[in-house]
């Protein structure tokens, strides 16, 4: 599935997102983001906290405040140019053909709206149905993402509904009126591993079954491996890496890359291997304009890393059809990452 | 009362920690009050405030030396023009506000009027700070019985409205003076005190690091004047400099009730205006000038408060 | 939910018994007393010791605050011996609370109308300049003691202009049947239209020199609570459903900002009453307020004595209605 | 023995709306206009009997008439009820005959009969009726029980009425003219109870007969009082015997704030009110309002207790403190416009004033001298004053104090300030020889100097504190002698007498300081009405034009 | 079964086959309870039922071990390591800590005990007082217990920066100065500030990012070498859990159901509810993910208020059964199954039987059951069972 696709549903095409108003620091959160995601793929994007997964979808359904905040590059969806829209087009866009899921169930529902209220709200809204008609199919939507009693909990109110199925609703209300696209902002952070389990297979059978193109975001790498067709590895607002997720877990090729995936403890592994960190912290990055961010924190930082940026190329060296920004690359053979130098950084930061 | 429903949120706390700890390095780490400050300082609410709040305090300090006359005495001139008739000195050259119904020079009173006005304001919000950091610490910090024993008081305090109250406890002593006046204004502001106090304190009685310093084997005292108290003076600081602006108006108007101080030799601006209220047909300015200085001070401490209690707030941090 | 509004009573009967406690002790502890009440400038020590007698004075205090509290729950607070010489206080205060709620009604009226919209648009246009402006303008209006507005606006609009009445709570020569002694409510049931134009007329100045501080407290509540609810996230996710703006306005932000206002305006109450006594004396309004700043001058501690301790009481209750009405808003606590 | 004054001022009897006067052609022609007058406090009851304070009389001078009225805008007795009267030679038997043709409100015939009523009804009350605090008046000029001036009455004729008095007093007959001993209507009584007054919690419950049925003769019928509105309304009693009254409807709106009432009065919602604050006489005025400035009825003196401060039995300390006082310039700051400095205890107006007196003049090296002589150089001294309160001869308690204060500093006395509301404390602080010196004063209900004597100085426990001094039996004597004298010439001499020993050198138990003038104020286009020095106006004879 | 096991807390080392022969135990839990009331009242607060957060748990704690303790967000495992080191009012049960009991120990003497046990916690920046710095912070511990006199309280410090990995300039810094990874370190450095013998550490690392959170389990692991301790590392993520601890138990609903060396237990998990755990763990690796057979279960965790009867599992079990599992409560036994190590127990009427197949997962019946009932005051009270469950 190449990204370059044309028939492609949405197409991100160089987002950059900057914040800061006048007189302060600006900051760019989301720098030159391109991807892509096709009917019935899953794209993942995942990073550490703070490198921008977030805004990038927040800004792909224009979602950012009002103020205080910059937004280029175009974000096209089946053909049309979102950032072109009016307000109002763009809101009679949102929830019917682009939808999203965020990552805390409680607080994302409305607290004293009765269940039923806010999913037939979307419906009223987008399906032009009356109220009768909306229930009904309220019903089967809550039935269908696996909430008992479905009746009886439309007149319910979130706090009575365990987190799982506060989740399962929003899900249900992003499904409302069948989007082409939906986002999913971390939806499983807050959940215990178990129910977890469950709203990822929820989620991974509404992709097979409706072909809806879903963007997973997430930070949790043993999640992007069950669910996603495509990972993009973000580091400091921009794409570091992307490849298929075979690929991907397999050959690692950024550092950063590797790194996490080093620093993950995993259920297969032989105990008592040590563990590798990714020395530092975001705080240690520096700015892409000149260099490599990662570059304070990389094992296998050369010279170059700290005096040219690197661009995302294809990357020759693996048969897969894989995005990177690095000059230094991790080796293909050795899949497993570097074990960490002893002092590798420059800061106070001590490992 | 309502519960506070937080279903969830210790997940949801978990999480903001968890970006929190990104985002706050060493280099970018702040506190909670110097991030406050940062906000604050483009705050032109709190800009605002904090003016008039300086101006004040430095008028209060300097204005027994720049008073052109002695606020306490009678100017002779201006005295001799005091009949029935004209019980209000007018204004005239040397004396650019003119007198008051005892002769003495109204911009003089006026100045050195600040200095009064602060002390019983002050003084009354350290008074109720006081009490009700006793009552607080007594209930936050011992908890159990003696928690539900100093509520259960704060609570019918609470439940009678404040000035009723004030009036109550002023009108309690045979002899008014500025003295009753701060004691009442400080009574009513100790329950808010004390539930400010304790409702903060019983947070920092959950929190991790208090627990910490319990585990650590630090002793119980300790836990509640190093811990728990430090921590917990946040909101009641915040408090106090609205209660700063409350106790200024409170104490006018309990001078207006007659209740206020009946010796008025030492100017106060609100017992100026207590004593005013009977020119005030004929000769409204004696009245409108210390209106004028209560409303500008207590605006003052009012928008510095609310703005710092925003700032502060970390659901408005955002 | 019946369980909590019992345990509320409950608690609310246990807070007035405490505050009669306390309220009586205070009272026999101020100098004077009924006796000095009573007499006056005329009493001799004799007639003094005479009238302790007679009034039973001389028992012990306990033996007197039993007295109290069992006519108190019977709703007997004993004969004004001051500002309504003569009568009950019970009934002082019966015929005089009306007007006093009727005012709170108006002044809390006159707040809502004008902080709420005005909070959700200062809220809207964070930081701006309207928004700034009206946070200063609003918190002028706490600054301003109660009774120096209430003097400039008796001047202006009724010595200068003349447009209102100066004070009193009717004109003389309405000729208005009182029912309930809600004048407003009496002349709509009568069909006296001059007498609800001329109670209405009344209210205006003192509804809206009460109305200063709620109204500033209100709409600082709006404000900030709108700031906070425009954050959350389910907003964001009434946005992600491209809800139309006035859905998300009405259902979503305003519904949740309103929920701490209700719990501010049961508050309120308690500094309404506290500003009615300023107030209603200013205006000379006969309401409990005026009665309480007379019955101070006059030590008239059966009036001190209800009008407190109704006071209270209407306090608690309120709050308790105002806990319910909470709870109905807000399906959170309902399940508690 | 005691005091009465109020923020109103006095009061006196009922109004002259007698024969002589009511007909003497100023009647005004009967309007249906209303007359609203603010009033500064409820009327406590409708009974003047029980009653004891101005707002009330106020209120009740218009309902109710008396045996003996007050001339309009004087002090001096007059016919009202009674036609006239006569005293036997030993002054214990009185004769009154009756105006004809009056009847109550009620529609009984007023007659000899229903005088005697009264009087029955004011010496036969219940234990409680008999409490200073309750019939205040009777019990302090006639007294309960078996030493009662009061000795029977006897209708001899329908229209002639004979009361008896046990021991002779110069009080009599002028002691009916007082608002108290209002002649009310004997059915009414009957009817509602009206000796039924209770002691109840820590109060007085008056019958229904004083809340609500108030019957007299007067030219206004009692209406309503409306609690929850806070007016009271009278109405013009067709059926009165003398002319009617100029406004169809009276009507007392109770505005406790003196702002307030003014700027009812000038918003033109109110017609009138008391008391006005001397310092908003001129501005009343420039804005076409009638300020009325009445004579002055009233005493401000500055008591020296003796017994609160034993440093003062001594006379040369006593004259000190006076000579220091510059009452002159208090007088001119701080008094309204027509306020004289006092001689003596009772105004010129009162019969025994003695015009000889010279003031005690303002000499601060005197006093410094007179105080070095009786080695108290360094004295100190608490000094009382009352707040919360003002008074027609106290306007501002505060800045008398205040002048005082300075005088007295200026002569090395050191004051110590003691201030006190005025019934939080004061009162009985200063009753009870807390104060040894403070400031009180008088306002008189009628014409007699022992309503002002008596209540300074009577009895072993007055506020003087003169028990302790040489001179105190001798004052006592002197005061019972002076009242129980029946002749009118004699007892003023007597009374004359009296006032320079007080004045004297070395009796001087206090120091009178001021006579102030209590004014009255009605709008632009209130008539007729005629100040009393008694503060005992008649509002029949006012017309409201539009 | 419970019948043929021995009952741990009186035979603790009944049976012992593992390589501590010559069990050195540290901490002996006996049958701990903790139960919260909750309160309601009319006038005065009356318990009118109780959160039952810890519900019976026994275990050891040997010497120079690392316990891991897993379970799902509220089955009570805080609460277990607070009331583990008195920090919570237990209501039933002992600890026995290296010989002494420490419920007989009250105020001064519990705190001066307190210098063998400490506590890291999940939250660094709010176990910290924000208002000291490092050093008043690592100082107070060392003072309560005189462990330092003037001079020497500085080396210590230092020693006990470099323990931890941090520079010296720290000492004069405030907690919001550092990053999360250095907080949680001088969290650790207060633990051990006193000398402990046993640091108990609740969630040390959840807060963190998985690169932070890796150094913060490296150091743990230092630290237990060089300084001889023993630790209760309590976490939800199984694989840290595993990675670090020598034994593992698993906690469900306020006891423990299934414990055993760490490596047997992902080896052989026996219990149902540890074997949905682990095939809910997402491994970062398609290969595995994809192979993977997921057992899903049906809804959340049942109210700690309102436990079900008998197997508290038997709500959202698969392989419950008719009978028993709803009435009797199953304790820890030990089991003989193939290749079960003696010391793994369990808490499973049936585990033999799923264990060698003879049973097989079923659908669960889904229990309505009104989510506010039996509410406790926690917050926590509205969760219900609820979904249907696909068995995968
Ligand atoms: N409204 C805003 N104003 C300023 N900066 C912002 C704003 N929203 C986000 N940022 C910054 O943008 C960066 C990226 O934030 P984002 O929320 O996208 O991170 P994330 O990858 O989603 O992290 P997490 O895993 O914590 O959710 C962060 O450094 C954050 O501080
Ligand atoms: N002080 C308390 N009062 C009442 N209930 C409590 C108290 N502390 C904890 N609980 C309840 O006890 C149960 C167990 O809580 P505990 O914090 O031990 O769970 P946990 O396993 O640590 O969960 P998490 O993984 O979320 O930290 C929860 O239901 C909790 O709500
Ligand atoms: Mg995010
Ligand atoms: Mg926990
Ligand atoms: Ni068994």
């Amino acid at each position: 599935m190449s990204s370059a696709t044309t028939g492609a549903l949405l197409e991100v095409e160089d987002l950059r997102v900057t914040f800061g108003q006048k007189g302060k620091r600006q900051f760019t959160a989301v720098d030159g983001v391109s991807f892509t995601v096709n009917p019935g793929e899953t794209v993942g994007l995942v990073g550490e906290s703070g490198c921008g997964k977030s805004v990038t979808s927040l800004a792909i359904m224009r979602l950012l405040p009002n103020r205080g905040n910059t937004v280029t590059g175009s974000v096209r969806f089946a053909g049309q140019d979102l950032f072109s829209l009016s307000d109002g087009e763009m809101r009679d866009r949102r929830g019917r053909d682009l939808a999203m899921i965020f990552q805390d169930p409680l607080s994302s529902l409305n607290p004293v709206v009765p269940l039923g209220t806010q999913v037939t709200e979307v419906l009223q809204r987008h399906k032009g149905m009356k109220r009768g008609p909306a229930k009904t199919r309220a019903t089967e939507l809550l039935d269908k993402v696996g909430i008992p009693d479905p009746t009886r909990r439309l007149s319910e109110y979130p706090h009575q509904l365990s987190g799982g199925m506060r989740q399962r609703a929003l899900i249900a209300m992003a499904l409302a009126c069948e989007p082409r696209l939906l986002i999913a902002d971390e939806p499983t952070t807050a959940l215990d591993v178990t129910i977890q389990a469950q709203i990822l297979a929820l989620l991974r059978e509404l992709v097979v079954d409706s072909g809806t193109a879903l963007i997973m975001i997430t930070h949790d790498l043993g999640v992007v491996a069950g669910l996603c067709d495509e990972v993009n590895v973000l580091y400091g607002g921009r794409i570091v890496e992307r490849a298929q997720r075979h690929d991907l877990f397999k050959v690692p090729r950024h550092p950063y890359t590797g790194g996490l995936l080093a620093s993950i403890p995993r259920l297969d592994d032989p105990r008592g291997r040590r563990l590798s960190p990714v020395p530092g912290s975001v705080a240690d990055n520096i700015p892409w304009d000149s260099a490599c961010a990662f570059a304070p924190r990389c094992s296998s930082a050369i010279d170059t890393c700290r005096t040219v940026t690197p661009d995302l190329v294809a990357d020759d060296a693996v048969p897969d059809a894989r995005l990177l920004r690095c000059h230094n690359p991790l080796p293909v053979d050795g899949s497993q990452a570097p074990t960490a130098p002893a002092d590798p950084t420059t800061t106070t930061e001590a490992s | 009362m309502a519960t506070d429903t937080t279903f969830g949120q210790r997940k949801k706390d978990r999480i903001d920690s968890l970006a929190e700890a990104g985002t706050l390095s060493k280099d970018e780490g702040v506190s909670l009050l110097q991030s406050a400050w940062r906000r604050l300082r483009r705050d032109p609410v709190f800009l605002i405030g904090l003016t008039i709040v300086s101006v004040f305090v430095l008028v209060a300090i300097i204005a027994p030396f720049v008073a052109p006359f002695d606020p306490t005495k009678a100017v002779p001139e201006l005295r001799s023009q005091i009949s029935p008739a004209t019980p209000i000195p007018p204004a005239q050259e040397g004396h650019l506000l003119g007198g008051d119904n005892a002769g003495r020079d109204l911009f003089s009173r006026l100045l050195v009027g600040s200095r009064q006005t602060l002390i019983v304001g002050v003084l009354a919000t350290l008074g109720g700070l006081a009490g009700g950091m006793l009552l607080g610490t007594l209930a936050g910090g011992i908890g159990g019985w003696m928690d539900s024993a100093v509520m259960r008081v704060v609570d019918v305090m609470l439940s009678i409205p404040s000035l009723l109250m004030a009036f109550s406890i002023a009108a309690m002593f045979a002899r008014p003076s500025q003295w009753t006046v701060i004691l009442a204004i400080a009574i009513i502001q100790v329950p808010i005190f004390a539930r400010l106090l304790r409702g903060s304190m019983l947070s920092q009685r959950h929190s991790d690091h208090v627990l910490a310093a319990r585990a650590l084997g630090v002793k119980p005292a300790a836990i509640v004047f190093r811990h728990m108290l430090p921590n917990s003076l946040g909101p009641v600081i915040v408090q106090g400099t609205l209660v700063l602006a409350v106790a200024i108006i409170d104490a006018a108007a309990l001078s207006f009730l007659g209740l206020g101080n009946p010796d008025d030799s030492v100017p106060e601006w609100g017992q100026m205006l207590g004593a005013a209220q009977r020119f005030f047909n004929t000769f409204p300015h004696i009245a409108v000038y210390p209106a004028i200085c209560i409303i500008v001070v207590a605006l003052g401490f009012t928008l510095m408060g609310e703005s710092l209690r925003e700032a502060l707030d970390p659901k408005s941090r955002r | 939910m019946l369980k909590f509004i019992v345990r509320r009573l409950l608690q609310a009967v246990l807070a007035m018994f405490m505050m009669s406690l306390l309220l009586f002790a205070w009272l026999r502890s101020l100098p004077g007393g009924p006796v000095s009440a009573l007499l006056g400038e005329r009493g001799t020590p004799e007639s003094a010791a005479a009238l302790r007698e007679q009034l039973g004075l001389n028992d012990s205090i306990f033996v007197q605050y039993w007295r109290f509290l069992t006519r108190a729950v019977q709703g007997d607070f004993g004969i004004s011996n001051g500002v309504f010489r003569g009568q009950p206080a019970m009934e002082v205060f019966l015929q005089r609370f009306p007007a006093t709620i009727e005012l709170s009604i108006i002044a809390i009226a006159i707040a809502l109308v004008l902080a709420i919209p005005l909070g959700y648009l200062a809220a809207r246009r964070r930081g701006g300049i309207f928004d700034t402006g009206s946070v200063i303008f609003s918190l002028v209006g706490v600054a301003v003691p109660v009774f120096f507005l209430a003097y400039v606006l008796k001047y202006i609009f009724a010595v200068r202009w003349g447009l209102l009445p100066p004070s009193g709570r009717s004109g003389v020569g309405i000729n208005a049947t009182h029912i309930t002694n809600f004048y407003i409510l009496d002349g709509i049931m009568t069909r006296e239209w001059d007498a609800v134009w001329d109670a209405l007329k009344h209210l205006i100045l003192p509804a809206l020199a009460l109305s200063s501080i709620p109204f500033a407290i209100i709409f600082r509540i709006t404000r900030a609570s709108v700031i906070e609810v425009m954050d959350e996230d389910y907003v964001r996710t009434a946005r992600a459903k491209g809800l139309t703006s006035s859905t998300i306005r009405g259902r979503h932000i305003m519904r949740n900002a309103l929920i701490p206002v209700v719990t501010i305006i049961g508050l309120q109450i308690g500094a309404l009453l506290a500003g009615a006594v300023l107030t209603e004396k200013v205006f000379a309004f006969p309401g409990i307020g005026d009665a309480l700043a007379q019955g101070f001058t006059l030590r008239d501690y059966p009036i001190l004595q209800v009008v407190i301790m109704m006071a209270a009481l209407i306090y608690i209750i309120v709050n308790l209605l105002v806990d319910i009405a909470y709870a109905i808003i807000d399906p959170r606590v309902r399940t508690r | 023995q005691s005091q009465r004054d109020d923020d109103t001022g006095g009061d006196g009897g009922g109004d002259a709306g007698s024969e002589t006067d009511g007909g003497s052609g100023e009647a005004p022609e009967p309007t249906d206009g209303t007359f609203v007058f603010g009033a500064a406090g409820a009327p406590t009851t409708f009974d003047p009997f029980y009653a004891s304070d101005g707002e009330t009389f106020r209120v009740s001078r218009q309902i109710f008439q008396n045996l003996v009225g007050i001339e309009a805008g004087g002090t001096e007795g007059v016919p009202e009820l009674a036609t006239d009267w006569e005293g036997s030679e030993d002054g214990l038997t009185w004769t009154f005959n009756l105006q004809e043709g009056v009847t109550f409100h009620d529609g009984t015939d007023f007659n000899a009969e229903a005088v005697c009523a009264n009087f029955e009804r004011w010496a036969d009350q219940n234990e409680v009726g008999q409490n200073p605090a309750v019939a205040y008046y009777y019990g302090n000029d006639f007294g309960f029980g078996d030493d009662s001036l009061y000795g029977g009455c006897e209708a001899t004729e329908e229209l002639t009425a004979e009361i008896t008095i046990t021991r002779p007093t110069g009080k009599f007959p002028m002691v009916l003219s007082q608002s108290a001993y209002a002649i009310q209507s004997p059915t009414a009584m009957e009817e509602y109870n009206a000796n039924d007054v209770k002691a109840e919690g820590e109060a007085f419950v008056y019958p229904e007969y004083a809340e609500e049925h108030p019957t007299g003769t007067g030219p206004f019928k009692f209406e309503s009082y409306d609690n929850a509105g806070a007016t009271v309304t009278l109405v013009r009693n067709d059926d009165y015997w003398g002319d009617a009254a100029g406004v169809a409807n009276l009507v007392f709106k109770i505005i406790p704030d003196e702002n307030a009432r003014r700027q009812e009065l000038e918003a033109g919602t109110i017609n009138g009110y008391d008391l006005p604050n001397p310092v908003d006489w001129a501005s009343l005025e420039e804005g076409g309002n009638q300020v009325m400035i009445r004579d002055p009825f009233n005493i401000l003196y500055l008591a020296l207790n003796s017994v609160a401060d034993p440093q003062l039995e001594d006379p040369l300390i006593r004259q000190a403190l006076y000579h220091a006082i510059d009452r002159e310039t208090l007088v001119q700051n701080q008094l309204p416009e027509g306020a004289e400095v006092a001689t003596q205890f009772i105004p010129n107006t009162v019969s025994g004033y003695n015009s000889s007196i010279e003031p005690y003049a303002y000499d601060p090296d005197l006093a410094k001298d007179l105080l070095a002589e009786a080695g108290a150089s360094d004295l100190t001294i608490d000094l009382w004053y009352p707040t919360e309160v003002t008074r027609p001869y106290l306007p501002d308690p505060q800045r008398i104090y205040d002048a005082v204060k300075a005088d007295w500093e200026a002569v090395g006395v050191t004051v110590n300030p003691v201030s006190k509301p005025w019934s939080g404390g004061y009162i009985d602080g200063t009753q009870q020889s807390q104060a040894p010196a403070f400031f009180l004063g008088w306002t008189g209900d009628l014409n007699s100097a022992d309503n002002f004597l008596c209540a300074f100085f009577c009895g072993d426990d007055n506020q003087f504190g003169t028990e302790p001094l040489p001179f105190h039996q001798e004052l006592q004597d002197a005061l019972r002698a002076a009242d129980g004298e029946p002749d009118e010439e004699t007892r003023t001499a007597m009374y004359e007498e009296l006032n320079a020993n007080i004045m004297s050198e070395d009796w001087l138990p206090g120091l009178p300081i001021s006579h102030s003038p209590p004014a009255i104020v009605v709008g632009p286009n209130v008539e007729g009405l005629i100040a009393s020095p008694l503060t005992a106006e008649d509002f029949s004879t006012v017309t409201v034009t539009e | 079964m419970s019948e043929q096991t021995p009952d741990p807390a009186t035979e603790p080392d009944g049976g012992a086959t593992t390589a501590t022969a010559e069990r050195d135990v540290l901490v002996d839990v006996r049958g701990v309870k903790v139960h919260f009331p909750i309160k309601r009242g009319i006038i005065f607060d009356r318990t009118v039922g109780h959160v039952y957060a810890v519900d019976g748990m026994d275990l050891q704690i040997l010497r120079g071990e690392t316990y891991g303790l897993v379970g799902e967000s509220g089955c009570g495992k805080s609460t277990f390591g607070r009331a583990l080191l008195q920090l919570e009012e237990l209501t039933e049960g002992e600890v026995v800590f290296d010989g002494t009991d420490l419920a007989s120990l009250k105020g001064e003497a519990l705190r001066r005990r307190r210098h063998d046990m400490q506590m890291v916690f999940q939250d660094p920046l709010g176990s910290l007082d924000p208002r000291q710095t490092v050093e008043q912070l690592l100082l107070e511990g060392m003072k309560a217990h005189g462990l330092v006199k003037g001079q020497d309280a500085h080396e210590r410090l230092v020693g006990l920066l470099q323990a931890v990995g941090l520079p010296k300039t720290a000492l004069q810094k405030y907690p919001h100065e550092f990053s999360g990874g250095q907080r949680q370190r001088v969290g650790i450095a207060r633990a051990l500030s006193v000398d402990p013998k046993l640091i108990v550490a609740d969630e040390p690392v959840s807060a963190l990012d998985v690169s932070v959170q890796a150094q913060v389990v490296n150091l743990l692991e230092d630290l237990q070498e060089e300084f001889g301790l023993t630790y209760l590392v309590i976490a939800h993520d199984l694989a840290v859990v595993r990675h670090i601890s020598d034994r593992v138990g698993v906690m469900y609903l306020g006891s423990l159901v299934e414990e055993a060396d760490a490596d047997d237990l992902y080896a052989l998990p026996l219990h149902p509810y540890t074997r949905a755990l682990m095939s809910a763990v997402p491994v970062p690796d398609p290969v595995v993910e994809d192979s993977r057979e997921q057992i899903l279960l049906a809804g959340d965790l049942p109210s700690p208020a309102n436990p079900p009867s008998g197997c508290r599992f038997h709500t959202r079990c698969p392989w419950r059964q008719e009978t028993r599992c709803d009435t009797e409560r199953p304790e820890l036994r030990t089991l003989q199954v193939e290749g079960a190590t003696q010391s793994h127990r369990v808490a499973c009427h049936w585990a033999e039987q799923i264990a060698s197949g003879e049973l097989q997962p079923h659908a669960v019946e889904i229990q309505v059951t009104d989510p506010t009932e039996g509410a406790s005051d926690t917050g926590e009270e509205f969760f219900g069972p609820a979904s249907v469950s696909e068995v995968g």
